[in-house]
């Protein structure tokens, strides 16, 4: 077998320099009745001729975004990723290293790490960020037990415009906990209603901007009621290249702030691995979730990074660990680093105007089509239009005319009412061309 | 070695400086169409905050971090034997897999028509789980070990709420010798951690687990294959008695490497395992992850299994997948499921390299990887045994070797000097401190992708290591590293004063960095 | 630096032996199905002499190769001023453009109906090489400069064969300062290399050359921008000498990267000149190769282009791209092929990397390309002037800084010293002792693709060399490098003794590669 | 621009360090008129999502082979090449890195061309091989002038089973030096034609097997017969994996061994960049052409290797030089030395073995097609066929039919008179059901 280097002979020796008879001596501890006579009744090994032609075809079952007019985003973006991203990710020392437990050979990681730290706190506007979570939704979930922690309280707040996923995420860790999850109801442009939820047992107020339907939102004066009652504000995102474009969480109060950092770096994956940002204020770093790189010296008085404050973390604290996590996801936080290393904020910043213009266009252009009703009025990238009919239809239907026109809202959330509910986004990646496909197909399938 | 150059390089070896110490904010290595710019639909929000991220062109970014990378070890640099951490080699078929454009470019809320292959790959992987680990069920959207804990432990919240026993059954029994995530996980799924002592032999000390429980007594959490890399001889009676009293039995599968395809936990009365995809199946740990955590379920424990869940849609005669998002969506199926773990459906990354793995090897060459990393195991161990003090080496290990510093210490060598010597020697150390029930362990696991030679030239260095400790030689290890990229680095100061990232005051750095 | 480690290794520096000296001959790293293993076709020829090659699995391999890689320098480590080479930065899009499965998995002989893209990106990247050089017409399938060399001197011997002055015109003149290339290409294509001696300022000699003109001169082979970096002045001189007396002029065009977008070849006279794809249009070099050398034809030469040859067949009104590959299929078009340079159609993984890079610059950024090389350089010159010799420093250079060893040689450090003295600094030297004209010549190509902080630090690195050969610190240059990977290596006993393959007996070498 | 460091302020600030006023000043020696004042008429810069745009539109006009049931070979092979091969060659320090001329730093290159040049000598069975060539045909060509070197004669005598881009490379570059090509005429099975044409102004009698029609043939009566003539025997071949299977050209008396190496390691890369093989006698290592890497020591004694025997080649001696070869086939030679380390000599005889079965099981199943003949008696995993046509048409014809069926003769030679021969191979990447749709595609077209 090509990945295995023992030979038999490698086996007979070493057996016998063990002292063993067979390989089943070495299984003696385990219940003879246990230990598996046969392979289980599974497929013999296979050449890499054999597999590929197995995994290509499975791929083949599957549209891939990109031979579509692809408008579908509500937690995943479709953007380019330069080549250079995904080369350098593959190299060997960044791809086969584990967690940098050794920091002096593992500098490469350990730097990335901090400079990854320092984009997200900038990208954010917040003091401190730390070395990622899994995705958004389990960010947004930790932000919620953080604050918990923080206030002592066990009341969570969650604003109408937060990702269904992202408050299931939420709901389903913080009962196990026994936090109270208040939420108002789903609305496209309705984040205030939160303000009627706060009371002095609250201990955040979570809020998403740009939220699932597209709207923008001036946290200002959330924080500012969240603050007054002794709340946390948590400002979450799914969409990270807005905050090239529009005012980042941490110059509106928010005292958290968790989202998706997918779409700098990554592809769609269909989910995951994904890479979840979270940054903070410094005065609750010692309540912050996840793993932190630090700068010090080495014996050389040279400068150098480590993992610090580990104190905070399960392998140290256990049962008393600030959250569980172990594994994060450093690749594809690596892919987030050099991604922004390239675009830079002229980069980023451009990308995210052409977003927004794409997104106006895309909103223009559905606004036209008899019977559709763009419903939100400040977005970035993403938008909810309302249809003369049930969504998650429609978008079936139109995926056959090879235009996968967005997500219905029904499909996110079956109860919020919202059937006639499609939401929509445009990224650099849309051509006009597109759009105009879009809006035709829309038109049509609507007669 | 600290020889001086002006550049601050050494040979091969680039000083590297921060991105924000040379990048300026113009520059950028992504073209993109200038914007057309016409009025904005902002709604007044536009960013005011500057950003002021630098940027690198293609070239100067491309150096960075290729420089970067080469201060790193690697698996594709050698051995790498963190215990606990099955640091074997990642096949590059399955990063290419992973890349198809059929795979890497689907959206995870695409029309369930046209990810029909992407639905089949996750039943396909599942399937093989189920069948190598001999349970019924498993939930597939956990994203790492320790968010499988947590998706067991949740089930058997889950579980005992159906009971009605979810406010009396709250205490959760957890060996000493468990990995930190165990205890972690559940405090976090609001359950009360209770230690069970270990034996002089390295397992759960039976008697002493079986006094601890009672009717307030959710489960227990146990590693198997343990982490003193010990197989829990008595599993099926702790199992037996966990479930006579009423509770549940979660196993931590980091170690499954050492057992799969000659072992299956679900006969041995496992309710609920984690299995770490970026061990066992070797989807890549680039720095410290993504992993992903596909988590087996019992008979017991499967109907709580959390969303989205795989379900067939005949209708019409049809022979779609389909998936459930919504506890309504399973109505009739008595399926009550926990929650939902993340958004959207996994790790499918990973899933994809895992896949090609297990195909690649198949159910015979995956017998023979569980055979070859004990059979690894075991040879350093006898090789090693008369040079350092092996706790319980007196029987056979399973995929790890369990040193620890007890026989150097005396000399005024310990177990992180040792490791700081190998890094000189051109390897990635053992794992340190760990397992916490024995003093100054050092825990190695060579895995099964090590040739007999790297074990032999491995063991010579800690061999000729040992010698040199014997020698009296303490101030070589305390010294050490000299030879790798950096000098020990000061943990004390880092924790101290914290500096968790670049601060355009901080600029003195730059000059720091440029030394 | 030469700390001995039990291991051979030295930090991440790891020692490698030959994969003959581990590899085993039943070992492999390729799982293929069982042949069936019926009666063989061979009639009688099947393999009795033993193979002996050994094998190694995929982990094995991969660490093979990665631990030599980081024995390597690279442009993606840090500056590669290797003068005549053009080593800039390569850009990975190329690469994934490269490999895309319509380019990478086409036959050259697929019938033609089946490669109308493949056929129709050679003529999108002849139309740029046409329109940057304006010339008439390019042979693409020269593999390499030295063989587009072949290819222009090939058709200049038709072109005289066509006035039947094959015989009579035998004579070409070639400046001393070419490259070696140019001599041996001259010759290979049976002509006789006539020397033409340089001026004071790095120029050809007009007079001298003038005088070396006759009936029997077929052409003169000139680089422009030269070898010493700059831009022949006399170049439209030279080239209405050569045609007044009735020769040709090949221009090589290895360091068009000085001129690209600003100087069209066409416009001076030029009848052939080969282009390295792998310099100006950055395809990789890869350690020593694969190259490009599409080779651009005025209309005297135009109609000896070699086969194959792209047409369009318009049969019933179609529009097909073809290929003619013969000389029949030219059959009325007057055009009288040279030949064929190789089999199939040239280096087209290296056309699809050249066509991305051209389209990403497009026409203002070549033109950028080539005035920020020549800036680049100009920078250096100015830096570096005061503190070394530099010929023909007086006047701007093009792309290339030419320095010599005048001044530190009496002090007792060469060209070749102050070489290795730059390993240790962590940069790859100059080219060194190139061109022959200039004594102890060190010639420095920055190109483009630096940023001016890496200049700056090549400079100071440079100076406080120089200081230090002043400081008459010659010892240390001597026993340079002592940081790079190994210490400086024995030409002579290589070329004394060659031993250019490894032999089962040789084995003592597994011992020393294993010290 | 994306790869263009250099800001306005910085060439504004080197501009004036140096004492320009403009770029200009500094193409001062340019003729004013060859300058030119604006940038040539093409497209201008455009970004990554524009140019794989572009590039994928021109890849998706044509028919990967992959995509096809292919049977086409004639010096250019379908072989599965392990995902590793291309992943290492992409590592930066092999792909970015130049010829080898300061060993210190390019050991790795070094130590892999010296693993390559002894796996190359090992497969040949001969002495030594050198660094790489461009491809089999050069290095054919290489191969005739480097025995007129050696005999001082100037008659090279082709048979008529030799590749016809072979000889026609080989004549173009040897008439330019005046030297003589004989050629046998083309002939599936008739090598020793060559015999006849031996004299003793003969420098070397070339040979290819297995031929252009696949067939296999004993050289050592031709290498006899030349040697007696004091001629050499050159072999070449262009499918280096049947050297798996078959007696190697070295121990058969060949005295110089020339061959394509695209099938280990390369793609197919519509016919290039491919990698030529070359190896010889010790006795003649110094008329030998191109880079060789031989092993020395540094100053501690350490083994490691250096380019050597540089007096052979341009750069010192000029027109006296072997070869004007500079740049090779690095890349190109790695993925061979990579890949044929994978495959070791398990693997490449498992490979062939199975390369020369699907050949069988291709000549039976068209050999059952009425009207066909299988003319190739004696092969490895190529075959020639008449067919009742004209093969050529029948080819296109076919391809409209999703079969590569090979290449006609007449393609490669259209004075062969073998209008009607086809030139089919198999390899490992055909299934069963590719070898059943060929024949029964051809079948049809036939009736
Ligand atoms: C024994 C054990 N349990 C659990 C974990 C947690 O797994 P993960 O890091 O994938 O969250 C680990 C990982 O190191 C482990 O070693
Ligand atoms: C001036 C000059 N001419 C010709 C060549 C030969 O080009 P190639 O190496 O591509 O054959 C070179 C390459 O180094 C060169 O520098």
């Amino acid at each position: 077998m090509r990945y295995l280097p023992l030979t038999d002979t490698d086996r007979r020796d070493m057996l016998a320099f063990i002292g063993a008879k067979s390989i089943d001596d070495l299984y003696a501890d385990v219940p003879k009745s246990a230990l598996l006579k046969k392979p289980v009744d599974l497929p013999k090994a296979q050449g890499e001729i054999e597999v590929t032609r197995h995994m290509q075809r499975l791929a083949e079952k599957n549209t891939p975004a990109g031979r579509t007019a692809f408008f579908l985003g509500a937690g995943a973006y479709r953007h380019h990723v330069p080549a250079s991203v995904d080369h350098l990710i593959q190299r060997s020392e960044f791809l086969t290293s584990y967690t940098p437990y050794q920091p002096e050979i593992a500098q490469g990681t350990l730097q990335a790490l901090y400079e990854f730290q320092t984009q997200v706190a900038m990208l954010t506007g917040m003091e401190i960020a730390n070395a990622s979570m899994y995705d958004g939704s389990t960010a947004c979930a930790e932000a919620a037990m953080m604050a918990a922690r923080v206030t002592k309280r066990n009341r969570i707040v969650f604003s109408g415009g937060v990702h269904p996923h992202y408050l299931e995420t939420a709901r389903t860790a913080c009962e196990a906990l026994g936090l109270e999850i208040v939420t108002a109801p789903a609305a496209i442009d309705d984040e205030k209603a939160v303000l009627g939820l706060l009371d002095d047992q609250t201990a955040a107020v979570i809020v998403q901007s740009p939220n699932v339907f597209g709207t923008i939102t001036d946290l200002s004066p959330i924080a500012d009621a969240a603050h007054a009652k002794g709340a946390l504000m948590v400002a979450t995102f799914t969409e990270a290249v807005s905050l090239g474009l529009i005012e980042p969480p941490g110059a509106m109060g928010a005292d958290i702030v968790c989202g998706e950092g997918q779409s700098i770096g990554n592809a769609l994956n269909f989910g995951g691995p994904y890479v979840g940002l979270f940054a903070t204020r410094e005065k609750f770093i010692r309540q912050m979730p996840g793993r932190v790189c630090g700068e010090t010296v080495d014996a050389d008085g040279k400068r150098g990074f480590v993992l610090t404050l580990s104190t905070r973390e399960q392998h140290i604290r256990r049962e008393k660990a600030t959250s569980n996590i172990c594994t994060n996801s450093g690749l594809c936080q690596l892919a987030f680093t050099i991604h922004m290393t390239l675009l830079g904020e002229a980069g980023l910043t451009r990308l995210a105007q052409l977003n927004h213009e794409k997104a106006i266009a895309l909103a223009d252009a559905l606004a036209k089509v008899p019977g559709v009703e763009v419903l939100t009025k400040r977005f970035f990238n993403e938008i909810a239009v309302r249809v003369p009919t049930n969504a998650w239809t429609l978008v079936d239907k139109l995926a056959t005319q090879g235009v996968i026109a967005g997500v219905a809202m029904q499909r996110l959330d079956p109860d919020a009412g919202m059937d006639d509910v499609l939401i929509a986004c445009a990224t650099e990646m849309n051509t006009d061309e597109d759009i105009a496909l879009f809006a035709k197909a829309l038109k049509e399938a609507l007669q | 070695m600290n020889t001086e150059t002006t550049s601050g390089n050494r040979g091969l070896l680039q000083a590297e400086a921060l991105i924000f110490e040379v990048g300026h904010a113009e520059s950028t290595g992504v073209d993109l169409p200038k914007p057309k710019g016409g009025k904005d639909r902002l709604g007044g929000l536009k960013r005011k905050t500057a950003l002021a991220l630098p940027g690198l062109t293609e070239p100067e970014t491309m150096r960075h971090f290729v420089r970067l990378s080469q201060k790193n070890y690697a698996i594709d640099l050698g051995l790498f034997p963190l215990g606990s951490c099955t640091m074997k080699h990642n096949p590059r078929l399955n990063e290419r897999a992973a890349r198809m454009e059929g795979f890497a470019d689907l959206h995870p809320l695409q029309p369930i028509a046209t990810v029909q292959g992407a639905i089949e790959l996750m039943e396909e992987i599942a399937h093989w789980l189920l069948e190598l680990t001999g349970m019924p069920a498993v939930a597939l959207s956990p994203k790492a070990g320790a968010h499988g804990e947590f998706c067991g432990m949740l089930a058997i919240h889950a579980a005992l709420k159906a009971r009605g026993e979810e406010k009396t059954r709250r205490r959760v029994l957890v060996p000493s010798s468990a990995h930190g995530t165990n205890p972690a996980t559940a405090a976090a799924a609001g359950f009360i951690v209770d230690e069970v002592p270990g034996t002089e032999d390295g397992r759960v000390d039976l008697e002493a687990f079986r006094a601890k429980l009672g009717p307030d007594v959710a489960a227990v959490m146990l590693t198997n294959p343990n982490t003193c890399g010990l197989f829990e001889r008595d599993v099926k009676e702790i199992a037996d008695l966990i479930h006579t009293s009423g509770g549940y039995f979660y196993c931590d599968g980091a170690n499954y490497n050492a057992i799969v395809g000659r072992v299956r936990p679900g006969d041995l009365g496992v309710d609920a395992m984690h299995i770490n995809l970026h061990k066992t199946f070797s989807t890549p740990h680039g720095g410290g992850g993504p992993g992903a955590g596909p988590t087996v379920l019992s008979a017991a424990l499967a109907p709580y299994a959390p969303l989205p869940q795989i379900v067939i849609d005949k209708t019409n005669g049809g022979y779609l997948y389909a998936l459930a998002e919504h506890e309504e969506e399973l109505a009739g199926t008595g399926r009550k499921p926990l929650g939902r773990m993340c958004a959207f459906h996994g790790q499918m990354g990973m899933f994809t390299r895992a896949l090609a793995y297990m195909l690649s090897h198949g159910s015979d060459g995956l017998r023979q990887v569980a055979e070859d990393a004990v059979l690894n195991a075991n040879y350093l161990l006898a090789r090693l045994k008369p040079h350092f003090n092996a706790p319980f080496g007196d029987g056979p290990c399973m995929h790890e070797v369990l040193l620890d510093d007890s026989t150097i210490k005396p000399k005024g060598v310990e177990t992180i000097d040792m490791a700081k010597a190998l890094l000189d020697e051109g390897y990635h150390p053992f794992t340190t401190y760990f397992p916490l029930v024995v003093h100054g362990a050092m825990l190695i696991e060579p895995t099964e992708t090590e040739p007999k030679r790297e074990l032999d030239r491995f063991a010579d260095v800690m061999i000729a290591l040992a010698e040199r400790v014997e020698a009296g030689d303490a101030a070589f290890f305390k010294a050490a590293p000299k030879l790798a990229p950096m000098r020990r680095l000061d943990d004390t100061r880092a924790a101290r004063q914290p500096k968790l990232r670049w601060k355009p005051e901080g600029n003195d750095a730059a000059k720091r960095a440029a030394e």
